[in-house]
């Protein structure tokens, strides 16, 4: 799946986007910011609080208990500061 | 209804223009235009940047536009939002609503502006003196936006 | 603060433009545009015909806008009220307010705009398929005036 | 004084203003619309329902208990219709 970075997250992980493919057992949102966490500095200063990073499946907010099955873009970035 | 984000800047009478011309039904016409300021809590800014989700931006923009027409009675909305490189004194969002009645057309824009800051898939960047610096979101624009949420309008309506 | 009355239509975005030029302090913008509509429950309209009180709406209106200057932190306010006769689709009235802020323009321009409808002495008369005739006030005006009064607006803070 | 009239009033009354002097006794704007509307027909017509007539001393909204005495200028119109 297609993987998309903005602002301060994009930044930290030091590019917009990439193409991943998620072990078996990385089922939601909040499983796989974990699992990208652990795939070097850049990824663990991205998602050092993942609390603050928001996500959305297929250019739609969810939560982190989204399941990500099925999902062609999942997208991590800031509260945002729009408007 | 239009949305349209773009780098360039917009010219509010053509968009009033394009929603009330030829029409004898609207009898109200809100403009909210947002625009970069010089400073910040005091400190200087030479610029913004705004950077957004292409695609996911205009969808959950275009999503509120119809919430807000499935809410109000209007006769017409135009969203643009900017993106890219704003100096203090431009324009950064025009949203106008048009009604036959204003508090329609009040609440619309109000409505929609609240959820362009928490909501639309934007993210603004200060040049400040001591380098590019993210904002970060403000509590009091999510306390606006939830205002909005079915639930406490609800109790509102029933006090 | 600029209050005007006159014969003439207005242009938006000139009076936008007088408001913030040259200024980095303005964050939001707020303008409301009332405009005759073509009919009124049902019934068609030709013309309104706009009468006013010479001397006491300017004083009247800039009353209201310092009013508003007190109570919200407004950076500019505009209001135009047109009067004599006023055909469909053409513009009443414009109301812009300017600040650091949204939350505080948006505000001002409704307090200043229920004020218009219900305290600036202005009568319309409407132009019918049987002749001439005096707008009613709407209680509902009344109501949407009331409250901005410092009574209730103290109890909805205690909530 | 100076009396105004505006919109139905004043087509009731069949003048925009006119300079009156009001007997004694005649001492708030409820006693001068009272003492108006025995002026004669059209001034019985523009004042037949007095509640509903608002009024203005100097260029000041005023209600029926207002004292008359030192004003210049008293202004009686239906309920306001702008914006």
């Amino acid at each position: 799946m297609k993987i998309l970075y903005f602002a301060w997250v994009r930044e930290r992980v030091g590019k917009p986007e990439e193409e991943i493919e998620a072990p078996a057992g990385v089922s939601t949102v909040g499983d796989l910011m974990t699992w990208l966490a652990g795939r070097g500095e850049e990824y663990a200063y991205a998602f050092e609080n993942p609390r603050v990073v928001r996500a959305a499946i297929d250019r739609t907010h969810v939560k982190a208990e989204a399941p990500i099955a099925g999902a062609r873009e999942i997208a991590f970035f800031p509260p945002m500061t729009g408007g | 209804m239009t949305v349209r984000l773009q780098r360039e800047d917009f010219d509010v009478n053509a968009e009033v223009a394009a929603l009330t011309r030829g029409r004898a039904d609207i009898g109200a016409v809100v403009t909210f235009t947002g625009l970069c300021r010089g400073s910040e809590a005091g400190e200087p800014i030479a610029a913004l940047t705004l950077e957004h989700y292409p695609g996911m931006a205009e969808a959950e923009i275009a999503r509120h536009v119809e919430a807000a027409n499935a809410r109000w009675h209007l006769l017409g909305v135009t969203v643009i939002h900017r993106y890219g490189r704003i100096e203090p004194g431009e324009n950064i969002v025009l949203v106008v609503t048009a009604s036959s009645h204003r508090q329609d057309a009040f609440a619309a824009a109000e409505f929609l502006m609240d959820y362009l800051k928490t909501r639309a898939p934007f993210w603004k960047s200060e040049e400040r003196a001591g380098g590019a610096q993210w904002v970060e979101a403000r509590q009091s624009d999510d306390a606006a936006a939830d205002r909005w949420e079915p639930a406490p309008r609800r109790s509102e309506a029933a006090q």
